[in-house]
């Protein structure tokens, strides 16, 4: 996950681009012909300070390597962030973000 | 000898074509602002390296929806990991270009006088790592686009600076390159010009055109489409199915004569790639 | 509104040109039948090909002509065969007449040119 | 049901490569998730999602999508509202096999402003739905995709 949290006045603005397929399931291999599997991040959510300040879960109508923008309150700059996400296949994968 | 004899044919061929009504590069250059400035009163010349975003404003949104967090960015950083990974003889690409390969990409396609060739970003790379002891990479996309995103993004607002010298040479691979987008071709029988130089602003189906001066300024891309990055040349191939004719073999002679003469068409704008694309 | 009445124009001409050739070819596709015509038949839209590929003007609608009328050759339907490869040639001819067009006239499309 | 993801979600973070126990948290979070966000209408995956499908039409929810789309692979969409106490920011898209799109957990602290970048199969109408104050708000804009092929 590429991660940009940045201080906004008295807000954390957190902008983040995650590498992921997101296939839908419903599209077929151009060459076999066959349904190419699900594969979808079902759910990615943002920590700061033991505190969950951000869920999103995804259908699979989601872009490719999806997109979020969100903000919060209570960030301090140099703090780290948490951030994570689960697909339908059950693969995780956790970035650690700095506030600037 | 042979190199005297060739050097006269080219010289001749120069001059055929001087003499049916040969414009040179600069008049070309000043024809094709005045054309634009004509055709679009509002537009600001800096805005023409945004292409079909200077045009369309409910486009230009979405685009810049986009540019909050762009998909070239991951390309840039895997771009920046490549170029300065040594290569097995220690050397690194830093060592193939002047300035370390930082902020010289609106300096290409260049012609190199040793060679005679026009040589672009992408060929100088694979160039480099030839000359390394490595294996050339395949063009259009993947690694070269993002060792080329990542010097692009070093060359960010440079002004596009493409140099066609005073020899006949290179003034022929310009003009070749000049036929090129000005000759219909394919089964819908269109010329890049037909779309970028005489119908800019207007739809092909649902798409509006972009106007030629300004389209390579932003390359290499990350087009939606493509779902991937991809070269100037990728897309080169691509309009050229489009209109059913046989692409070209990227880096082949066509398309390096073809980027010549279409990133001259855009000098003195800002430098911009990589760049999203719809 | 000009701009517009010129890209019709040009798809008009293509297809205009397309017709006639498509015509043409119809005519004379009833004398060349058999085996030993239909191979002249495929060695002169090759050779076309070939041309229109030397030329930098191939259209990428030959070859898969070609390849299925060379697949229906195989599978012994020489009529088909024998229209797909007069359809290949006829495209071969008119990419070698846009090669030539170009070469003559392609700085008419200059802006500014007369 | 916060409490409970939170604490799915602090298990999840200690592990940071996927095996182990994690193998047995999708089907947790499946469950609730597969009810709302496999529903193939916008009223099912509505009840899925907030147990009702009765929304109030709400001026005060800034819905920024565009009218046509440039890439409906690629559709830009920001939701951002000044109801007071919201806790869900949910998208619906009616036309998609299924309809909801995404939907977002606002805690306390953190604002109703969400972007994301969503699929959109052809042209269609998209709702976008604020729960706050435990009523659920909405307002629906028509997208136009267009399959262009050329561009860019």
């Amino acid at each position: 996950m590429k991660v940009k949290a940045k201080m906004r006045k008295d807000m954390v603005s957190v902008k983040l681009l995650a590498q992921h397929p997101m296939e839908t399931g419903l599209r077929k291999d151009k060459e076999t012909g066959e349904t190419i599997p699900a594969k979808f991040i079902q759910e990615l959510s943002c920590m700061y300070k033991e505190k969950t300040v951000f869920i999103a879960n995804f259908g699979r109508a989601v872009s490719k390597n999806p997109y979020l923008a969100f903000s919060f309150s209570g960030g301090q700059k140099g703090d780290p962030l948490t951030l994570s996400w689960i697909d339908n296949t059950g693969e995780t994968k956790t970035t650690e973000a700095v506030i600037k | 000898m042979m190199n005297k004899i060739c050097l006269v044919l080219v010289l001749l061929g120069f001059l055929s074509v001087a003499n049916s009504s040969y414009a040179d590069p600069e008049s070309d250059l000043e024809m094709i602002r005045q054309y634009y400035q004509e055709m679009f009163p509002d537009v600001a010349f800096e805005d023409y390296a945004n292409g079909v975003y200077a045009l369309d404003e409910n486009a230009r949104e979405q685009w810049q929806e986009i540019e909050e967090f762009p998909p070239y960015e991951i390309a840039v950083d895997t771009g920046e990991e490549l170029f300065s990974t040594p290569f097995k003889d220690g050397k690194t690409y830093a060592d193939c270009f002047p300035d370390g390969g930082i902020g010289i990409k609106q300096n290409y396609p260049l012609f190199d006088a040793e060679s005679g060739r026009v040589i672009t970003l992408e060929l100088a790379i694979n160039e480099c790592r030839e000359k390394h002891g490595e294996k050339p990479l395949k063009y259009g996309k993947g690694e070269i686009a993002s060792i080329s995103a990542y010097m692009a993004y070093t060359s960010r607002d440079n002004p596009v600076n493409v140099i066609v010298p005073d020899d006949p040479r290179a003034i022929e691979a310009y003009e070749k390159g000049k036929k090129f987008y000005y000759s219909r071709r394919g089964q819908l029988n269109m010329a890049c010009s037909t779309c970028h130089i005489a119908n800019p602003g207007n739809k092909i189906r649902a798409d509006i055109l972009s106007p030629a001066m300004g389209q390579t300024t932003h390359f290499p891309v990350f087009r939606s489409k493509w779902e991937e990055m991809g070269t100037l040349q990728r897309r080169y191939a691509g309009c050229n199915k489009q209109v059913r004719a046989k692409p070209f073999e990227l880096q082949g002679e066509e398309y390096r004569n073809l980027e010549y003469f279409h990133t001259y068409m855009s000098n003195g704008l800002p430098a911009n790639g990589p760049g999203a694309r719809k | 509104m000009t701009r517009i009445t010129s890209i019709s124009f040009t798809l008009i001409v293509g297809f205009l040109l397309m017709f006639n050739v498509a015509c043409s070819d119809a005519e004379d596709s009833g004398n060349n039948k058999g085996t030993i015509g239909l191979e002249q038949l495929l060695d002169s839209a090759e050779q076309a090909r070939q041309k229109a590929s030397d030329a930098g003007f191939e259209w990428n609608t030959i070859q898969p002509l070609l390849d299925k009328g060379r697949e229906t050759m195989e599978k012994g339907d020489e009529a088909l065969a024998h229209d797909l490869f007069s359809e290949a040639k006829a495209h071969a001819e008119l990419a070698i007449a846009q090669a030539n067009y170009a070469d003559k006239h392609w700085r008419l499309l200059i802006p500014n040119s007369e | 049901m916060f409490y409970k993801r939170r604490l799915l979600l602090r298990g999840m973070l200690s592990f940071t490569t996927a095996f182990s126990a994690l193998a047995l948290m999708p089907g947790i979070v499946f469950a609730k998730w597969s009810k709302a966000f496999d529903a193939d209408t916008t009223d099912d995956a509505l009840l899925g999602m907030f147990d009702s499908k009765e929304l109030v039409s709400s001026d005060q929810i800034k819905f920024k999508i565009p009218e046509i789309a440039e890439n409906g692979a690629v559709v830009p969409v920001t939701v951002k509202t000044d109801l007071p106490n919201v806790s869900n920011i949910s998208i619906f898209a009616e036309k998609n096999p299924q309809p909801l799109a995404a939907s977002f957990t606002i805690p306390e602290g953190t604002a109703a402003d969400v972007s994301v970048r969503i699929r959109l199969g052809e042209t269609m109408n998209v709702t976008a739905v604020v729960k706050a104050d435990g009523k659920l708000y909405s307002t629906q804009k028509e997208v136009k995709v267009t399959i262009g092929g050329c561009g860019g």
